[in-house]
């Protein structure tokens, strides 16, 4: 089953969840990212995602593999809107199963900052004044 | 000696290029220079640091050389999540 | 609204995380601990949880202030059953929203912790082999 | 002078009195005092170190006095979440 998955549609939070019970697990912690109205300092209206849709799905894959490397966690997972989305839309969730909660925590924030960086992912923002704009944060190297 | 090669555009490098991807057939020695051909040509302002490329799904280095009949992206800085 | 509350219900995920929508969120960070089958190396079938409700509910409240003060979220809850439960089952429920994720999961993580270190609520664990204890395990203090 | 106070139990302390609660009437000086006849009177083992108290569902101090009509409750280390 794949950890990491783009999707056209909405994600479905609940059946992602289901997906990583796990009897011996007593911490789960997930992470939502939103379509907020505003990014630096403009008004946002909403958004698209465009995916470089092989490359991210293996490269998705590879996040969540080293997550569960690192920490001492179960089960984890990524799902990633790709289209567009309106405000408070969901764009991405993760979720992170494990015996205890500190490692719960530490995969899924591993998760998403990596998620974050690495996967290619583009997001072009449409500002209320009309104009839109693809977002390609430059990260100092190396 | 060319290599023919397809290109893959994403995101402002497509809307740069007008299109999603095109064939294209090269003498360049290797990505790298392949990417100032396609610069030159395409008028993308991007200096190659804040890229990286990709070569059939699986990112690659810059030193690479390139291999006929394989699917190349430049992949501008990403901005998911 | 009550932004901590106990319930002898099983917890609603959903309605929940709907309270703390908000269209300036960016991220929204969730922990649920889940009762695990094993604890302290003896199998575990179920457990009950028992609270002074008067005094759990301030301490609540008190605890989702100082996140809020601490942290800059927009919105969080947490909610904690109380009664008996089986394994897999919701035991607590953290949400936190926020503009950025950062804030959202250190509040998310600062809330769950001082909840179980201060929020007067007891769990029983009842073991395989047929015995049950009530947990209290003492913290060096102050 | 005896104050008339309700007490209540939770959890093993529960489990050790019999009770959830019970009303007393006692001389003790302050709240500390208060939990040494209760410890003496059930059997309790826990030393105060280990425990809060409060009064009226909020956090009190052991050297608090006690107040007429309170409700006063041992809390013993806690273990929820």
């Amino acid at each position: 089953m794949p950890r990491f998955l783009l999707s056209a549609e909405p994600l479905d939070v609940a059946a992602l969840g289901a997906g990583l019970r796990d009897p011996r697990a007593g911490g789960h912690a997930t992470f939502e990212g939103w379509v907020r109205d505003h990014h630096a300092g403009r008004a946002v209206d909403g958004l698209d995602y465009e995916a470089y849709g092989a490359l991210a799905e293996r490269e998705g894959e590879r996040i969540v593999a080293e997550a569960m490397e690192r920490f001492d966690v179960l089960a984890a997972c990524c799902a990633h809107r790709v289209g567009a989305l309106a405000i408070g839309d969901l764009a991405v969730w993760v979720g992170v199963s494990a015996a205890h909660r500190g490692a719960a925590f530490d995969a899924c924030r591993y998760i998403i900052d990596e998620v974050k960086q690495r996967v290619p992912i583009w997001k072009r923002e449409h500002y209320r004044e009309g104009d839109a704009d693809w977002l390609h944060p430059v990260v100092d190297g190396p | 000696m060319s290599v023919a090669l397809t290109l893959l555009y994403f995101a402002s490098l497509r809307e740069r290029t007008g299109v999603a991807s095109e064939a294209v057939d090269t003498e360049a020695a290797d990505l790298a220079d392949l990417y100032g051909e396609i610069q030159a040509r395409h008028g993308i302002a991007w200096p190659r640091e804040h890229l990286r490329v990709a070569v059939d799904g699986e990112f690659a280095r810059w030193q690479d050389p390139l291999r006929a009949g394989s699917e190349v992206a430049f992949i501008p800085p990403v901005s998911g999540g």
